[in-house]
């Protein structure tokens, strides 16, 4: 993607929702004339697949929100927006965790990575995409990205997972098509010690 | 009806003393809402059945993390994350029963951020109440739950009062077993509460599951040597093993010597609003081997006395079958 | 300010849930008021009697049962108050068993009072007539056995204890108890009415309950009091108050 | 037979995007000037909607419209209207859809908007409706009745309409008490054979009861959808799992020309037979698209999926099965009442036909009702009506097997369906079965007979259970059209209409294009998922369909290619068309191999030589979908296209055959899948690495179905318990064995060109098989 085009949508969604902010502030000073002060910036520095984007998020917006409708990080998706489905799986420090139930301001300090992050800069593919593409794990998709993403945080922790650590760690994640056995060998290939 | 999805508009904050919590959680009182990890608030949020003005994000409160020993014990930071609970050293040696607990809660995701606060905190997970239906817990004249058609095979066999919710809890029942102490502070200064006492009924407090209130912050969870490196069993029975609530789950600490039942305290969970300690269980297997034996000997000891609704006798021999395995120490 | 407390109810629709408890505190705030501004006027105001003495003959007013009736419905309806309240402001117990047991403890006696008056005791001393109505304003007319505040306080009382009673025993047929299972709730409307009903009953029986109180406290009131401990009044104080004509006492 | 394609891994297009986050599902898909519409639910679960007020909703600067039932055709009973009016049945079911600047917006402008309802009786257990003097679901009556009638307009619904049947409280006791309902009418029923008279000749007879659930289909991937209007054509990002079949219903629903339609899907996210045509809510997001000249995207949340995403139909049913001295099953008896929720057609005959031909039954009779209840829609769900039988015959059929005497697995393999298999109540024919080969194969695999002899308690508390099941559907059709173009460059393009449902065959399919055109796959592009792409029609993708037709019509279109090759070849060597050969992406002289050309080289004088080499012309048979297609694609190269006339007769059957062993835990009722062997009777087997996914993902349907995802309804109030994902308990990673163990059969259907059938549907409900042995409470 032309990443001048990239830049110029982002710029416009800061724009659009630095709108949506300026009226919020209204009613919130309207209505909230006695609250303690203190309440959080909406201007962020996120860190996001290794880079620094200044985005504007209202306070009680989940990180999915940010990175599919302001990021354009649509990689992320949302299957159920409840914690009860593991699609939005991204790492927060290396740590999987659930996007849709995670507030965009509890990872301000945090080094967020998606599924569009996992490439190595000359574009070749993370080990655990490349060996879910060779054992083709994913089956309609929709919950592959977080599949991925529990499968990398599962090698960061431990690089030599044995098949049942592997179903523990990647537990979170459901697969509605079924497909749990191919994500399991793709770990394992993914990890060396399927050939 | 329709169907939310979004989160309302509200302020954030994040202080970073337990001070300034306290006081913007006194100052919002009921519209304020103190997140830990927010595995239990999202949903609320989001689905509307509860609202609030404020998030107040208490994360960044390095006084609440951690785990230390003491000198009874270890204090366990009120924000120490369940996987953090599962992997420490000390947990495991001494308290495996509490790290047991904490393994089987929900989804390795909810477990990286969810803490063991949020974990003894959380809200009922009864499917009438979380639809957002003005029940007797949210503060309406009525169950829906306990009626002879109503759909109740999660709900309570024991003390149940008007609400017939249980408690959802898989660790609130383990730090009971060992004796744990809330520590609680909110403007006035500190009080620490016995775990047995944390956990409130719905005979007392229909609306709430436990002793806090607006303005109280649940800073730390302490748990004294008594229990140290006991005798343990912890079996959480659920439909899914993965992301589900407990049918029926026990937590068992044992204090044996020669093969002889010294002490015991045998918690389960899910069957009523509280954990629900089986003194009867403890008094009769006191002095006794721990074997098959004398789990057997218990027959329905644990559920005799029990209430169950329309769906949920299962619960009964289910509590007692976990009963006996927790007390002859295997599955 | 609420009157009414309305919700949703499982299909959406909005019915009644029950009064607004924001009245408990107008009805406090108003009888404490009111019974505030009467001790004024009786301290600063009223013309001071001479109290008669308790001493000398005795009059029996009650009868041990009676007495044992009043204040086992006395005990019973502050029980039923507290319990009732508790929850609503926030004090914390396990009230609800307590509640139907008083609850139907003053049931009972009710019903053991209302048949014991109606056939063994003089009914008509407590019913109220067309020459009660001068009494409070003719210092002449002093009344039978009971005063008209009295047979006006007993009749109050006795619709709103009726009041409490009907809603509360068809509320309680709502919860589990020994005896049934939770029903299921047809219509969460008409619940909500007996729970308004029973709030309101309950509102005008706490205002009607500290009224009663206080005059049981007035010093010249008192020994109305006494006789409800133990049975008699003094000759002089009966006659000070009542018309011995229209009051045949023992 | 040695294939170059066929029966060989190949990696989908597709599977790059999923792991790396570039595959766009509908809700990924952005438009200048897009607004969000949500949907407003019903509250009760019967009645109408008596008045709307949405002015406070309007009032609100960014909310642009609403669209109501008002804004469509009317949709009468049973069809499953996209916005209800005058006939609600179901707590959830949309009424209006609103349209704001912001999805937050939107929401707040539901919660504004005040509709004035009406309330009926309703009623949520089929057996309740069908009670004389029990409330009906809609106000015309309780069941499905088919007749010759058209679909309302924009509706799928065809042929039915709303009819009462009430039985006694007698006869509806007796069933409930799991007899048979002495006299009671019927919707449904066919027989064959002389029933009494084959029960009078089996010595073993047994009769059971049995009760089946429904489920709620929760595709991960919602029904959200988007459109937008431009120069009268709508384009629409939609989530289907078929792809160009559903083309001119969608039209007909947005009330267009087919040809002013852009359907654009690449990827589903899930549909499990809950996508397979366009759905009611497709026209709320075109019309609403046109109604406010913006583009729309209408957002379904997971809770809105579980009320409009489809279900399984449950039932509860009574069965009688007879087995002779030898095994063999001598007759049947069955009756089943569907719960067919709201508009649904239940699927009880299919049920019945799954026992017809996995028992071979001398002589059977049917009776079956599809009751109607104020519970959400019912419709097609992996095997519907075939896998919750299979569920429920498991255990009858081990039951009737130890009775006699009879090892479970030769029973099934005495009574399973062979070459000249008969299925359902007209003994129609069958395309081709090796079942017992597949059985023999499966229980080898699993080591049955080893296992057999395993001791049945393995600790104080646990037992082990084997079992075994059978699956079975229709999986196969004809009449579609290939598409196919050679560019100059000798790139070829396999044009496809098959929906992206996940399982990768819209590609497989097209391996049998170039396993026919004996070319590399290299050389080959999938062209799918947007209708500007110029698609042919193609079948649904549905009913484990797409293998068995497709690879027909990929093949015709394959062999249309070939003759222009050779014809072109011929007008350029001279000689005939049949003095040609194909190899190695050259078409020529079969005498002298130096005399030919490539394929591209044959491409670019197609464009030269027009007429039907470059789709100047085409057959008058194909369907006007692929006719714009082609037309589109005139002169750009040499078109192969043709429509799938080849001979066929009979069903095509897809089957499987599973074992499974688990160790239940008697204490706690919980248990372990520590063994599940499959093996797919599906002809010919394309894509091993697919055909693992498509029975794997089978099996954990299943073992969903048999063990953790149910409907829970509340009789009293119609309110459904387990909306969300957590409530409806989709199995989990840790619910399911560590490793399967599945295989095709590999024998090639003679009806298919590389002998193939489709095996998506068949073989769930396995894990039932372990119910009678281990007396679990897993139903």
């Amino acid at each position: 993607m032309n990443p001048k085009l990239t830049r110029r949508r982002f710029i416009k969604g800061v724009i659009a929702s630095g709108a949506a902010a300026a009226s919020s502030t209204l009613w919130y000073s309207a209505s909230g004339a006695d609250r303690p002060a203190g309440a959080v910036e909406r201007l962020l520095s996120l860190n996001v697949n290794g880079q620094v984007r200044r985005v504007d998020v209202a306070p009680q917006e989940t990180l999915a929100h940010t990175l599919r409708y302001k990021l354009g990080l649509t990689g992320t998706k949302l299957g159920c927006n409840r914690g009860e489905c593991g699609a939005c799986t991204v790492l927060a420090d290396d740590v999987n965790i659930y996007a849709c139930s995670t507030l965009t301001h509890e990872v301000k300090d945090r080094a967020v990575v998606t599924v569009e992050g996992l490439r190595a800069a000359d574009g070749t593919l993370h080990p655990v995409q490349a060996a879910f593409i060779e054992e083709l794990s994913p089956a309609c998709g929709f919950c592959t990205a977080g599949q991925v993403m529990s499968a990398v945080a599962l090698l960061k922790a431990n690089p030599k997972p044995t098949r049942e650590e592997a179903r523990q760690a990647m537990s979170g994640n459901v697969c509605r098509c079924g497909a749990y056995d191919h994500y399991l060998n793709g770990v394992m290939r993914a990890s060396g010690q399927l050939s | 009806m329709s169907s939310h999805d979004n989160m309302p508009e509200m302020s954030l904050y994040q202080p970073v003393r337990v001070e300034d919590a306290i006081g913007i959680a006194s100052q919002f009182a009921e519209r304020g809402w103190l997140v830990g990890g927010g595995q239990d608030t999202y949903g609320w949020l989001k689905d509307r059945a509860k609202t609030a003005d404020a998030l107040i994000d208490l994360k960044g409160i390095e006084s609440m993390r951690g785990i230390k020993e003491t000198a009874d014990g270890i204090e366990i930071g009120a924000l120490v994350t369940l996987t953090e609970i599962t992997r420490n050293a000390l947990i495991k040696e001494r308290y495996s029963l509490l790290a047991q607990a904490a393994g089987r809660v929900a989804s390795p995701q909810i477990r990286n951020v969810g803490t063991l606060a949020g974990n003894v905190s959380q809200d009922v997970r009864c499917w009438y109440y979380r639809r957002g239906l003005n029940c007797y817990r949210a503060g309406g004249n009525l169950c829906y739950a306990d009626t002879p058609e109503g759909m109740n095979r999660e709900h309570a066999i024991f003390n149940a009062s008007r609400c017939v919710a249980v408690t959802p809890s898989d660790t609130g029942p383990a730090l009971v077993a060992l004796e744990a102490q809330m520590v609680i502070q909110n403007a006035s200064g500190q009080r620490v509460v016995p775990a047995e006492e944390f956990f409130v009924g719905p005979n007392v407090d229909i609306r709430h599951t436990t002793v806090l209130r607006p303005g109280d912050i649940l800073t730390a969870v302490r748990i004294p040597a008594k229990w140290a490196n006991a005798q343990f069993y912890f079996e959480k029975v659920a439909d899914r093993n993965v992301w589900d609530f407990a049918l029926v789950s026990i937590s068992a600490a044992m204090r044996v010597n020669n093969g002889v039942i010294e002490d015991s305290r045998i918690m389960v969970g899910a069957v009523q609003a509280t954990p629900r300690r089986l003194t009867s269980v403890e008094q009769a297997i006191r002095g006794k081997p721990r074997n098959e034996s004398t789990a057997n000997g218990l027959g329905n000891l644990a559920s005799s006395d029990a209430n169950p609704l329309n769906y949920n006798h299962f619960k009964m021999p289910l509590m007692d079958n976990l009963v006996k395995r927790a007390v002859r120490g295997q599955a | 300010m609420d009157i009414i407390r309305y919700r949703h109810n499982v299909w959406g629709e909005e019915v009644i849930q029950g009064v607004s408890w924001d009245l408990l505190w107008v009805v406090a705030v108003t009888a404490f008021l009111l019974l505030a501004a009467h001790a004024i006027f009786m301290a600063a105001l009223a013309k001071k009697k001479a109290r008669p003495s308790s001493e000398g003959k005795r009059v029996n007013r009650h009868d041990a049962i009676d007495r044992a009736f009043h204040w086992i419905m006395a005990g019973s309806v502050l029980i039923l108050i507290f319990t009732g309240i508790s929850p609503i402001v926030g004090i914390r117990i396990s009230w609800l068993n307590i509640h139907w047991i008083a609850g139907l403890t003053l049931t009972f006696v009710v019903i053991f009072h209302t048949i014991r008056a109606l056939f063994w005791q003089d009914f008509k001393a407590m019913l109220l007539g067309p020459n009660d109505f001068k009494e409070p304003f003719d210092e002449n007319i002093k009344p039978g056995k009971y005063s008209f505040e009295q047979k006006g306080m007993h009749w109050a009382m006795t619709v709103l204890v009726i009041a409490v009673i009907a809603t509360g025993v068809t509320l309680f047929t709502h919860i589990d108890s020994p005896w049934w299972e939770r029903p299921s709730v047809e219509n969460e409307g008409t619940l909500g009415i007996f729970f308004l009903l029973h709030g309101t009953a309950t509102l005008a029986l706490i205002a009607f309950t500290a009224i009663h109180i206080y005059f049981a406290l007035r010093p010249e009131k008192r020994f109305y009091t006494r006789s409800m401990v133990s049975g008699w009044i003094s000759e002089s104080e009966m006659k000070e108050n009542h018309d011995p004509s229209k009051w045949k006492a023992e | 037979m040695t294939y170059m394609h066929i029966g060989k891994d190949f990696t989908p297009p597709d599977v790059e995007g999923k792991v790396t986050g570039a595959a766009r599902y509908a809700e990924d898909f952005k438009k200048d000037g897009m607004v969000f519409a949500r949907l407003l639910g019903s509250p009760i679960p019967a009645g109408r909607v008596v008045n709307i007020d949405a002015s406070a909703a309007l009032a609100i600067p960014g909310v642009l419209g609403i669209f109501t039932a008002d804004d469509l055709p009317p949709a009468p009973p049973p069809a499953n209207p996209a916005l209800a009016k005058e006939w609600v049945t179901y707590i959830g079911q949309p009424i209006l859809a609103v349209a704001a600047e912001s999805d937050a917006l939107a929401e707040e402008a539901l919660s504004k908007i005040v509709v004035e309802y009406q309330r009926r009786p309703f009623v949520v257990d089929p057996l309740d409706t069908l009670t004389e003097g029990g409330p009906d679901p809609y106000p015309s009556g309780n069941t499905l009745i088919r007749n010759a009638g058209e679909a309302a307009a924009g509706t799928t619904a065809s042929g039915t309409d709303v009819g009462r049947i009430k039985w006694s409280i007698d006869q509806v006791a007796a069933f409930r008490a799991g007899r048979e309902p002495v006299d009671a009418q019927f919707g449904d029923e066919w027989s064959y054979g002389d029933v009494a008279a084959r029960f009078a000749e089996c010595s073993t007879i047994i009769e059971e009861p049995f009760v089946t659930i429904g489920q709620p289909h929760h595709s991960l991937e919602s029904r959200t959808g988007m459109a937008y209007w431009e120069n009268g054509k709508c384009y629409f990002h939609g989530s289907l799992q078929s792809h160009t079949v559903g083309h001119d219903a969608l039209s007909a629903m947005l009330e267009i020309d087919p040809a002013n339609l852009v359907f654009i899907n690449e990827n589903t996210g899930g549909g499990f037979g809950s996508k397979i045509f366009p759905y009611p809510m497709m026209a709320v997001t075109g019309k609403f698209a046109r109604k406010l000249n913006r583009p729309v995207q209408l957002r379904i949340t997971r809770a809105e999926e579980f009320y409009i995403g489809s279900a399984r139909s449950g039932m509860q049913g009574w069965i009688k099965i007879g087995l002779k001295d030898d095994g063999r099953v001598g007759a049947v008896d069955v009756a089943i009442v569907n719960d067919a929720g709201s508009g649904g057609g239940g699927s009880a005959s299919s049920s019945a036909e799954h026992i017809s031909i996995m028992f071979q039954p001398e002589a059977m009779r049917f009776r079956g009702l599809a009751m109607y209840t104020n519970t959400t829609p019912r419709g097609a769900q992996r095997g519907p009506g075939q896998n919750e039988m299979a569920a429920v015959l498991a255990p009858m059929i081990d039951k009737a097997a130890n009775l006699a005497g009879v090892d479970r697995v030769a029973m099934r393999r005495l009574n399973a369906p062979r070459m000249d298999g008969k299925i359902g109540g007209r003994q129609g024919g069958i395309s081709s079965s090796y079942m017992p080969e597949a059985i023999d194969k499966a229980a080898q695999m699993f080591n049955w007979d080893q296992k057999k002899a395993l001791p049945r308690q393995i600790s104080a508390t646990k037992v082990r259970g084997i079992g075994v099941g059978q699956g079975f559907h229709t999986a196969g059709a004809n009449g579609y059209d290939g598409l196919i173009r050679i560019a100059s460059d000798g790139t070829i393009y396999l044009h496809t209409g098959v929906g992206n449902l996940g399982t990768y065959s819209y590609a497989g399919v097209l391996r049998a294009a170039a396993e026919t055109l004996q070319c590399s796959w290299d050389n080959c592009v999938v062209v799918h998922g947007h209708g500007d792409l110029n698609l042919p029609h193609s079948t649904y993708q549905g009913g484990s369909n797409t293998m068995f037709t497709e690879t027909r019509s990929s093949h015709v279109a394959a062999l249309d290619v070939i003759q222009k090759l050779k014809e072109i070849a011929a007008s350029e060597f001279g000689g005939s068309a049949d003095d040609y050969s194909i190899g190695g992406e050259r078409v020529f002289l079969t005498s002298n191999e130096s005399k030919g050309m490539s394929y591209g080289e044959a491409a670019q004088k197609a464009i030269e030589m027009g007429g039907k080499y470059s789709g100047m012309e085409y057959p008058d048979d194909i369907h006007r979908t692929t006719v714009r297609s082609v037309q589109a694609m005139q002169g750009t190269g040499l078109i192969g296209v043709a429509k799938d006339t080849l001979p066929r007769s009979g069903a095509v059957p897809g089957m499987a055959i599973a074992f499974v062993e688990i160790e239940l835990d008697k204490e706690t009722g919980k248990f372990d899948i520590v063994d599940y062997t499959a093996v797919a009777e599906c002809g010919t087997v394309v894509h091993p690495k697919g055909l693992r996914q498509a029975m794997n993902g089978g099996g954990i349907w299943g073992f969903g179905m048999a063990a953790y995802e149910r409907h829970v309804y509340d009789p009293q109030n119609g309110l459904p318990a387990n909306v969300g994902l957590y409530q409806s308990k989709p199995p989990t990673y840790l619910d399911v064995p560590v490793q399967m163990n599945v295989a095709g059969n590999d024998m090639p259907d003679p009806q298919s060109p590389v002998g193939a059938r489709g095996i998506g549907e068949a073989r769930s409900g396995l894990c039932s098989c372990c119910t009678d042995e281990c007396d679990c409470r897993c139903a």
